[in-house]
C-alpha cells in the first residue's frame, strides 16, 4: 500500500494521487463491516459449538427437536437462488440496464419473503410444540410437572378459583350493603361459572393428580411419560379447551438448545429484514427511475451484505439442520 | 522522579507497618512460600527495571532539560539499541515465565496432587449467598458426590488437619463465589455447575480467614468463615464431637445446617 | 477527496468554519454545532461528553472511597440526601453498584470515547491530511448512540433496585439471574443495553476510521509516514473492530438470558436467592471468556491510541526524530496482535483448565516485550534532545513513568501463581489505575493540552496546567501507589466492608490516607475543567502551529475551517523530523518541499 | 494472482471497476449440488464424525464458491487476504480456545442433566419415547 505516491501521468486535470487500496470507501468499509459481522456470528457459533460438545447428549432426534432438513434445504436453496439475482441485479446496474436490476431486485426481495415464510413455518412448528427456551422440560419428572401446571392453566379453573378467594375475602371484609349485594351477584356469577366446568373438573384433577404423584422415582416417571399420553389425548377428545396442553416430552438440554436454535436463526433473520430494507431501497429508486450509475457502488455493497447473510446460512445450515 | 524513591521507599518501610502478607507475614503452606518467593524474585526483577528505567529518566530530564536551548540530535534510531533491548527482556521475561511453571502445576494440574488426598476428601465446601456450607463425611468414611446420611454440616467454619495436603471439594450453589485462604495463599472461584478440587497444607496449628474473593452480591463483603487449622488427632476428635451433636437422640437429622 | 482539486483553494479563511465557501449554504447552529457531520465538531463534542463523563465517574469513584475510608458513616453533603434511611450511610448493596458504575462510566464513557472518539475524530482526518472522515454520517451516529448508553447507565440509577451491581465484568450467574442481587433486575438489563449501545457506537466508529486511515491519506502520506496516533488510532480500530463484535454478542445473549428465558451462562438446577431451581444447560466460564476476549484487547484500546500522542508530544518537545519509528509501529501491532491471546490471564483462579492457564501465562508475559521496546523508545527519544518542559510534555513524562509502574506490576499478576495470591486483591485495583488513570488519562491531559489551540485557536494556560499537573500526579502516586501493599495483604476489593475481616482492620488508616488524596486528585481536576472553559474564550490567540510542530494538521489554521486544509497537501516525510540537517530551523513540515531531498517524493502538484 | 494480470489493461478505463464476466449461473448450479451433496450424507446414514466433516466442508466450498464468484474476491487486489486472514484465524481461534474449558470438562460438571441421567437411566431407551404415537408434525 505504500507505493501508492507515483507522479500520474498523461492527465491533463490534477493527478490523481489515490493512496490505499483500490476500491472505492464504501466498498471497502462494507467489507470492514463485514469483517466484523463475521466476529459476531463467530461468537454465537463457537457458543454453539462448545456448548454442544460440552453437554454430553445434545438433542438431534428431529422427534424431539422438530426440525426438518427439508426446510433447511429449501431455504438454503432460497437464498442461494437469491445471491444469484443480486448478483445478478449489480451486472444489470453496471450494464446500465436499471429497469432490469430493478426487477432483478424486486425477485431477491421477493426470495427474502420465502425464505422468511418457511422460516415463520419452522418457529410456528417449535412454538407449538413449546420448544422454546425455558420452556422446555429437560427430565420426566420435569414434563410431569409441566403437564400437571399446564392442566391448571387450560382448565380455566384457578383464576376463577381466586377470584373467588378474593370476593369471600370482600365479603367478609364489607361492611356496606350496597356493596355487599353486588359482590355477592359476582360470588354468585363466579360459582356459575365453576358449576359449568363441573363435569371436567373430575377428568382433569384425576389426570393432574397421576401426572403430580404419580411417580416415586426417575425411572417411574420415565414410564408415566409415556403412560399418560393416552389419557392426555382423551381427555383433549373429550374437552377441546384442553388442546393447548403439550403432550409430555422430556429432552435432555432442551433448553439450551432451543436458546442457541432462536439465537442463531433469529439474528440471521434479523439480517435478513435488513437486507429486504436495503432492497427496498434500490426498487424504491428504481421504480421511481431514479437509479443511475452513480449507485452502482451502493448496489455492489448491498449485494456483497446479502451474500454474506448467504454465507452465514450456508454455515448454520450444516450446522444446525445437519450435524 | 521524586515519586520513584517515595515508590521504593514504601516498599521498604511496608513490611514493617504491617502493609505486607497478611499475618504472621509469611506464608503457612509450603506451596505459598513457594508463590512468596516467586512474588519476591519478580519484584526483585521489575523493582531493578523500575529503579533503571525511572534513574536513566531522570537523568535524561536532568541532563537534556537544561534549557541551554542546543539543538536535538538527529537521529533516527539504532538498530543495535532495538535489537539489544528487544532480546534482554525476551530472555528476562522468558525466565520468569518458565521458572514458574512448575509451581503452577503443582498447584493447579490434578496429576499433581497427592493421590492419598485427592481421593479422600476432608469435605465438600459449598458457597451460596452468603455462606460456606460445609459437609464432612462421617468419621472413618469417604466423602461421596452425593450427600449421605450420615454427613456432617457446619457452617462457615472449615477445620482441616495440618502437616499434610488435604483436598476440599469446591461447589457453589447459586453464583460465582471465591475460597480464598489468604495467609496460605489459596483462592479458587467457586462455579456454579463445576465440582473443583482444591488442595493445600497448612504446617501451623490455628484459626486462619476464609474469604470470599469473587462479587456474589450485596453481601459479599460479610461472607466471612473461618479455617481452624488442627492436629490429625484434635480434628479427628472434632469429627467425633461434630456426629455426636448432630446426631445425639438418635433420630439423625437428615438435612439441618448445625 | 484523494484528488488535488484547485477549487479547493476557494475554501481558504483563517477562521473559515462559519463562513460558507464555494457553493455552501450557511448551515443553522443545531447543524452545525448539534447534529453535525464535521469530524472536528463531533470531536469536540466527544470531547465535553467525556470530560462530564470524567466527573460522574470519579464522585461515583469518591463514593467508593468514602466507604472504604469511613465505612458506614454518613456520607458528607448528599450522604442525608440519597440515603436518608441509612442514617446518610452507603448501604452495601448500592456500593456494588458505585464501584460498578464507576468502572463502566469510566470505561465506556470516559477513556474509550475520549480516546477514540474526540481525539480519533479530531485528529484522523487532520494528520492524514483528508477534508473529513470517510463516513460522516456514520460518524455523526456513532456520537449520537453514546447517548442512549449515558441515559441507560444514569438512568438505571432510579429504577427499582438500583442500577447494575455485578462489577463491570458482569459475571454471570449473578448477572444472569434477575433475583440474584437486589439490583440484578431492570438496572442490570439497562447495563446491558447500554454497553450494546457503546458498542454500535464505537463499532461505527472503528470501521469509520479504518477506512479513512487506508483510503483517504493525502498524497504522498504513506503507512510509514503516518504521525504515531494514527497508527495507535489504526491499531485500535482494528482491536475494536474484531474483538467488540464478540462482546456485543455475549452482551446479547446475556441480555436474553435475562429477558426470553435463554440460557447460555447459567447451569441448570442452581438455587438462587432460595428460588427455584434454575434450568437450562449454560456454562458460567463461557461469559467469562467471551467478555474477557473482548475486555482484555479492550484495554489496549484504552492505551494505544495514548501512546500514539505520547510519542508524537515526547519528539516534539525534544526537539529530535522520534527514536525508532518503525520499531515502534511493530510494537504497537505485536502489542495488539499478542492481546487477542492473552484474554485468560483475567480467568487464572476462575476454574478454567490448567494448560490454558499455562499457554495464557506465557503470552501475557510476553506481551511485556513490545512493551519494552516502546518504553526505551521513548527514552531514546528523549535522549540527546532539547527538552522543552510544557504541559503537554510534562503529561506525557508522567504517562512513561506510570506505564512503566502499571506495566511492571502487570508482570506480576501475570505469573499465574503469584496472581493466586493477589487476583481479586487491590494489587489488581493498583495495576489498573495506573494505567487507566496513571498512563492513558495523563496521556490524555497532555493531548488535551497540545491539541487545545487546534481545537480553538487558543492556547490553555501553562501556569495552571502545570500545577495541574503536578497536583495531579502527586495526589495520584498517593492514591494508588498505597493500593499494591493493600493487595499484597490479601485486601479484596469490591468489598464494601473489608473491616469485617479482622485481618484487614489495620489497614483502615492507610485507606483513609488514599481517601483523602483522592479527594485532593478530585479537585485537581477542576484545574483542568476551569483552564479548559476559561481558555476556550480567553486563552492567548495563536496561529497554526505553536509548538513548532512537523504533522500535517499544523499546516491548517487554527481552528480548521470546513474542509480543513486550503489545498490538498501533499507529503513529503515522516511526521519527526525535527532538528533535521537539511533546514535551518529545528523542524521541518510534512509538506515543506525540499526540490534538493534525495527522495522518492511526488513533484508538487502542478497547479 | 494470474488473474490479475488478465484484467490490467482494463485498469486505464476511468470507470474501470473489476467487471469480470462469471457464469452465475453455473456456480449457482455448482452452489445446488453441493447442496444436495450434505443432503444426502445425511441421507445416506452418516452419523457423527464422518457427517460432521463432510457437511461443514462441502458448507466451506460452497462459501469459497460465494465469496470468490458473487463477492468478486476472485478479482481482487491483495488487500482481501490482509482483511481477511486476520478475520479468519480469530474466526477459527474463539471456538478453538473454548474448547477445553466449555466443550470439555476439566474439573467434574454437574449439571443435573447429567446427574439426573445416571439416576433414571436403567432399561429406559430412547426409542420408546413414543409407544402411543409416532411423531406427527416436525
Ligand atoms: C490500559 C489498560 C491496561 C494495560 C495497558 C494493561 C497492561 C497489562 N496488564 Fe492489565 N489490566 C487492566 C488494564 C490494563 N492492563 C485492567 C482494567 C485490569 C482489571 C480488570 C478487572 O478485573 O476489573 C487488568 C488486569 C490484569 C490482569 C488480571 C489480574 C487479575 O484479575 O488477577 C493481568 C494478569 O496477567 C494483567 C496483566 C497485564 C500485563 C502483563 C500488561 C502488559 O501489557 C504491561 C506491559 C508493560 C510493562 C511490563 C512495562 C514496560 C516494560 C519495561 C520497562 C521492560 C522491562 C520489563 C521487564 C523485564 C519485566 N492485567
Ligand atoms: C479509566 C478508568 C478509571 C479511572 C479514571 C478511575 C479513577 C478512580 N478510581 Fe477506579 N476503577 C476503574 C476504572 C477507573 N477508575 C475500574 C475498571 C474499576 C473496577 C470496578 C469493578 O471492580 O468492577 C475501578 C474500581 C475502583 C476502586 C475499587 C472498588 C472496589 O473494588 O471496591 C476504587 C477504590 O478506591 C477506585 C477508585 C478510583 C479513584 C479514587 C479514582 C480517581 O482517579 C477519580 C478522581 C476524580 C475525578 C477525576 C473527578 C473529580 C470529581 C469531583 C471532584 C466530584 C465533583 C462532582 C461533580 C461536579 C459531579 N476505583
Ligand atoms: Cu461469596 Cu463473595
Ligand atoms: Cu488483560
Amino acid at each position: 500500500m505504500s507505493h501508492a505516491a507515483a507522479p500520474a501521468h498523461g492527465h491533463a486535470h490534477a493527478p490523481v494521487l489515490k493512496m490505499g487500496v483500490p476500491i472505492p470507501n464504501g466498498k471497502l468499509g462494507m467489507w470492514l463491516f463485514l469483517g466484523t459481522e463475521i466476529m459476531f456470528f463467530t461468537a454465537f457459533i463457537g457458543t454453539y459449538i462448545v456448548l454442544r460438545l460440552g453437554s454430553k447428549g445434545w438433542p438431534t432426534d428431529p422427534a424431539d427437536t422438530h426440525i426438518s432438513i427439508y426446510a433447511g434445504a429449501i431455504n438454503t436453496f432460497v437464498l442461494i437462488t437469491s445471491s444469484v439475482f443480486v448478483v445478478l441485479a449489480h451486472e444489470a446496474v453496471h450494464n446500465g440496464k436499471f429497469k432490469l436490476a430493478t426487477n432483478w431486485m424486486i425477485a431477491t426481495t421477493a426470495l427474502a419473503f420465502v425464505f422468511l415464510g418457511i422460516k415463520s413455518y419452522e418457529y410456528y412448528g417449535k412454538i407449538s410444540h413449546d420448544i422454546l427456551p425455558g420452556h422446555v422440560a429437560e427430565s420426566p419428572r420435569q414434563a410431569l410437572d409441566k403437564l400437571a401446571r399446564e392442566l391448571d392453566d387450560a382448565s380455566g379453573v384457578l383464576p376463577l378459583q381466586s377470584e373467588l378467594n378474593r370476593l369471600e375475602n370482600e365479603i367478609a371484609a364489607t361492611q356496606a350493603e350496597k356493596a355487599l349485594e353486588s359482590l355477592k351477584k359476582d360470588r354468585e356469577a363466579i360459582q356459575g361459572k365453576l358449576k359449568e366446568l363441573d363435569p371436567i373438573l373430575a377428568d382433569y384433577r384425576k389426570l393432574k393428580e397421576k401426572a403430580k404423584y404419580g411417580a416415586a422415582t426417575n425411572v417411574e416417571a420415565a414410564k408415566l411419560v409415556h403412560d399418560i399420553a393416552p389419557d392426555l389425548k382423551a381427555l383433549q377428545e373429550k374437552y377441546p379447551q384442553f388442546n393447548a396442553v403439550h403432550e409430555p416430552h422430556p429432552i435432555k438440554w432442551g433448553n439450551t438448545f432451543a436458546s442457541i436454535y432462536f439465537l442463531m436463526t433469529g439474528f440471521h433473520a434479523a439480517h435478513v429484514i435488513i437486507g429486504m430494507i436495503m432492497f427496498a431501497i434500490v426498487i424504491v429508486l428504481g421504480t421511481a427511475n431514479k437509479l443511475g450509475a452513480q449507485h452502482a457502488v451502493m448496489v455492489e455493497n448491498f449485494g456483497l451484505y446479502w451474500h454474506f447473510v448467504d454465507l452465514v446460512w450456508i454455515f448454520l445450515f450444516p450446522l444446525i439442520y445437519i450435524v | 522522579m521524586v515519586a520513584s524513591i517515595a515508590a521504593v521507599a514504601a516498599f521498604v518501610v511496608a513490611p514493617s507497618m504491617g502493609w505486607w502478607f497478611p499475618t504472621p507475614g509469611y506464608s503457612l503452606s509450603p506451596l505459598g512460600a513457594q508463590i512468596d518467593d516467586l512474588f519476591y524474585l519478580i519484584l526483585a526483577i521489575t523493582g531493578v527495571t523500575f529503579i533503571g528505567v525511572h534513574v536513566a529518566l531522570v537523568y535524561i530530564l536532568w541532563k537534556f532539560g537544561s534549557g541551554k536551548g542546543e539543538r536535538g540530535v538527529f537521529t533516527h534510531g539504532s538498530h543495535t539499541l532495538e535489537v539489544v533491548w528487544s532480546i534482554v527482556p525476551a530472555g528476562i521475561l522468558l525466565f520468569i515465565a518458565l521458572y514458574q511453571m512448575d509451581v503452577w502445576a503443582r498447584y493447579r494440574v490434578k496429576s499433581n496432587f497427592d493421590a492419598e488426598a485427592l481421593a479422600h476428601p476432608i469435605a465438600e465446601v459449598t458457597a451460596r449467598q452468603f455462606e460456606w456450607r460445609i459437609r464432612y463425611p462421617a468419621p472413618g468414611k469417604t466423602l461421596q458426590d452425593t450427600p449421605q446420611f450420615d454427613d456432617l454440616y457446619t457452617v462457615n467454619d472449615l477445620h482441616a488437619p495440618t502437616g499434610r495436603p488435604v483436598v476440599i471439594r469446591l461447589k457453589s450453589e447459586d453464583v460465582l463465589h471465591s475460597f480464598y485462604l489468604p495467609q496460605l495463599r489459596v483462592k479458587q472461584d467457586a462455579v456454579p455447575g463445576l465440582a473443583i478440587p482444591v488442595w493445600f497444607q497448612c504446617d501451623k496449628v490455628g484459626e486462619w480467614d476464609l474469604v470470599c474473593a469473587e462479587l456474589c452480591g450485596w453481601g459479599h463483603y460479610k461472607m466471612r468463615g473461618q479455617l481452624t487449622a488442627q492436629r490429625d488427632a484434635e480434628f479427628q476428635k472434632y469429627l467425633q464431637d461434630l456426629q455426636k451433636s448432630q446426631f445425639d437422640d438418635g433420630v439423625p437429622l437428615a438435612k439441618a445446617a448445625e | 477527496m484523494s484528488t488535488i482539486n484547485p477549487a479547493q483553494h476557494l475554501g481558504a479563511h483563517e477562521h473559515g468554519d462559519a463562513h460558507a465557501h464555494g457553493g455552501h449554504h450557511e448551515i443553522g447552529f443545531v447543524k452545525k454545532y448539534i447534529f453535525s457531520t464535521d469530524h472536528k465538531i463531533i470531536g469536540i463534542q466527544f470531547l465535553f461528553t467525556t470530560l462530564l463523563m470524567l466527573f460522574l465517574g470519579g464522585a461515583l469513584a469518591l463514593g467508593v472511597r468514602w466507604q472504604l475510608a469511613f465505612p458506614w458513616r454518613e456520607m458528607p453533603i448528599v450522604g442525608k440526601l440519597i440515603f436518608a434511611d441509612q442514617g446518610g450511610a452507603i448501604p452495601p448493596e448500592f456500593y456494588t453498584m458505585l464501584f460498578t458504575m464507576h468502572a463502566t462510566v469510566m470505561i465506556f464513557l470516559v477513556i474509550i470515547p475520549v480516546l477514540a472518539g474526540a481525539f480519533g475524530n479530531f485528529l484522523i482526518p487532520l494528520q492524514i491530511g483528508a477534508d473529513d472522515m470517510a463516513f460522516p454520517v456514520l460518524n455523526m451516529l456513532s456520537y449520537w448512540f453514546m447517548w442512549p448508553a449515558v441515559f441507560f447507565f444514569v438512568g438505571s440509577f432510579f429504577v427499582e433496585g438500583g442500577a447494575a451491581a455485578a462489577g463491570w465484568t458482569s459475571y454471570p450467574t449473578l448477572s444472569a439471574n434477575m433475583s440474584a442481587a437486589p439490583a440484578s433486575g431492570l438496572g442490570q438489563t439497562m447495563w446491558l443495553m447500554g454497553v450494546t449501545f457503546v458498542g454500535f457506537s464505537s463499532m461505527l466508529g472503528s470501521v469509520n476510521y479504518m477506512t479513512t486511515i487506508i483510503n483517504m491519506r493525502a498524497p504522498g502520506m504513506t503507512l510509514f509516514r503516518m504521525p504515531m496516533t494514527i497508527w495507535g488510532m489504526f491499531i485500535t480500530a482494528i482491536l475494536q473492530a474484531f474483538a467488540l463484535p464478540v462482546l456485543t454478542a455475549a452482551g446479547f445473549m446475556l441480555l436474553f438470558e435475562r429477558t426470553l428465558g435463554m440460557s447460555f451462562f447459567t447451569p441448570g438446577g442452581l438455587v438462587i436467592n432460595n428460588a427455584p431451581a434454575t434450568t437450562g444447560g449454560g456454562q458460567v466460564l463461557l461469559w467469562q471468556h467471551l467478555f474477557w476476549f473482548y475486555s482484555h484487547p479492550a484495554v489496549y484500546i484504552m492505551i494505544l491510541p495514548a501512546m500514539g500522542m505520547v510519542s508524537d508530544m515526547i519528539s516534539c518537545f525534544s526537539r529530535k526524530p522520534l527514536f525508532g519509528y518503525r520499531p515502534m509501529v511493530y510494537s504497537i501491532s505485536a502489542i495488539a496482535g499478542l492481546g487477542f491471546i492473552v484474554w485468560g490471564h483475567h480467568m487464572f483462579t476462575s476454574g478454567m483448565n490448567p494448560a490454558l492457564g499455562m499457554t495464557f501465562m506465557v503470552s501475557t508475559i510476553m506481551i511485556a516485550l513490545p512493551s519494552a521496546v516502546k518504553t526505551f523508545n521513548w527514552l531514546g527519544t528523549l535522549w540527546g534532545g532539547n527538552i522543552q518542559f510544557t504541559v503537554p510534555m510534562l503529561n506525557s513524562i508522567g504517562f512513561v513513568s506510570m506505564f512503566v509502574v502499571g506495566g511492571l506490576s502487570g508482570i506480576f499478576m501475570a505469573a499465574v501463581p503469584v496472581d493466586i495470591h493477589i487476583h481479586d486483591t487491590y494489587y489488581i485495583v493498583a495495576h489498573f489505575h495506573y494505567v487507566l488513570f496513571g498512563a492513558t488519562l495523563f496521556g490524555v491531559f497532555g493531548a488535551i493540552h497540545f491539541w487545545f489551540p487546534k481545537m480553538f485557536g487558543r492556547m490553555m494556560s501553562e501556569k495552571v496546567g502545570k500545577v495541574h499537573f503536578f497536583l495531579s500526579f502527586i495526589a495520584f502516586n498517593c492514591t494508588f501507589f498505597p493500593m499494591h501493599m493493600l493487595g499484597v495483604a490479601g485486601f479484596p476489593r469490591r468489598l464494601a466492608d473489608p473491616y469485617h475481616y479482622p485481618y484487614l482492620s489495620h489497614l483502615m488508616p492507610l485507606n483513609q490516607f488514599i481517601t483523602y488524596s483522592a479527594i485532593l486528585m478530585g479537585f485537581a481536576q477542576f484545574l483542568l475543567v476551569g483552564n479548559f472553559i476559561y481558555s476556550i474564550f480567553k486563552g492567548k490567540k495563536v496561529g497554526r502551529n505553536p509548538w513548532n510542530a512537523n504533522s500535517l494538521e499544523w499546516t491548517a489554521p487554527s481552528p480548521p475551517g470546513h474542509g480543513n486544509f486550503e489545498s490538498v497537501p501533499v507529503v513529503y516525510r515522516g511526521p519527526y523530523e525535527f532538528a533535521s540537517p537539511l533546514v535551518s530551523e529545528d523542524f521541518l513540515l510534512q509538506t515543506t518541499y525540499l526540490p534538493h531531498e534525495d527522495r522518492r517524493a511526488p513533484q508538487p502538484a502542478a497547479h | 494472482m494470474s488473474e490479475h494480470n488478465a484484467h490490467a489493461p482494463a485498469a486505464d478505463h476511468a470507470h474501470e471497476q473489476n467487471h469480470p464476466h462469471v457464469n452465475y449461473w453455473m456456480i449457482f448450479g455448482i452452489l445446488c449440488v453441493l447442496t444436495v451433496i450434505s443432503w444426502l450424507a445425511d441421507e445416506i446414514g452418516n452419523k457423527g464424525l464422518v457427517l460432521a466433516i463432510v457437511v461443514l466442508a462441502v458448507a466451506t466450498a460452497k462459501a469459497l464458491f460465494v465469496m470468490m464468484y458473487f463477492m468478486h474476491l476472485k478479482f481482487e487486489g491483495p488487500w482481501k487476504y490482509v482483511l481477511l486472514a486476520p478475520t479468519m484465524v480469530l474466526a477459527l481461534a474463539i471456538p478453538a480456545a473454548l474448547m477445553p474449558d466449555i466443550g470439555s470438562h476439566y474439573y467434574d460438571f454437574e449439571a443435573p442433566q447429567i446427574t439426573e441421567d445416571v439416576a433414571s437411566h436403567d432399561g429406559d431407551t430412547h426409542d420408546g419415547k413414543h409407544p402411543a404415537e409416532p411423531a406427527v408434525k416436525h
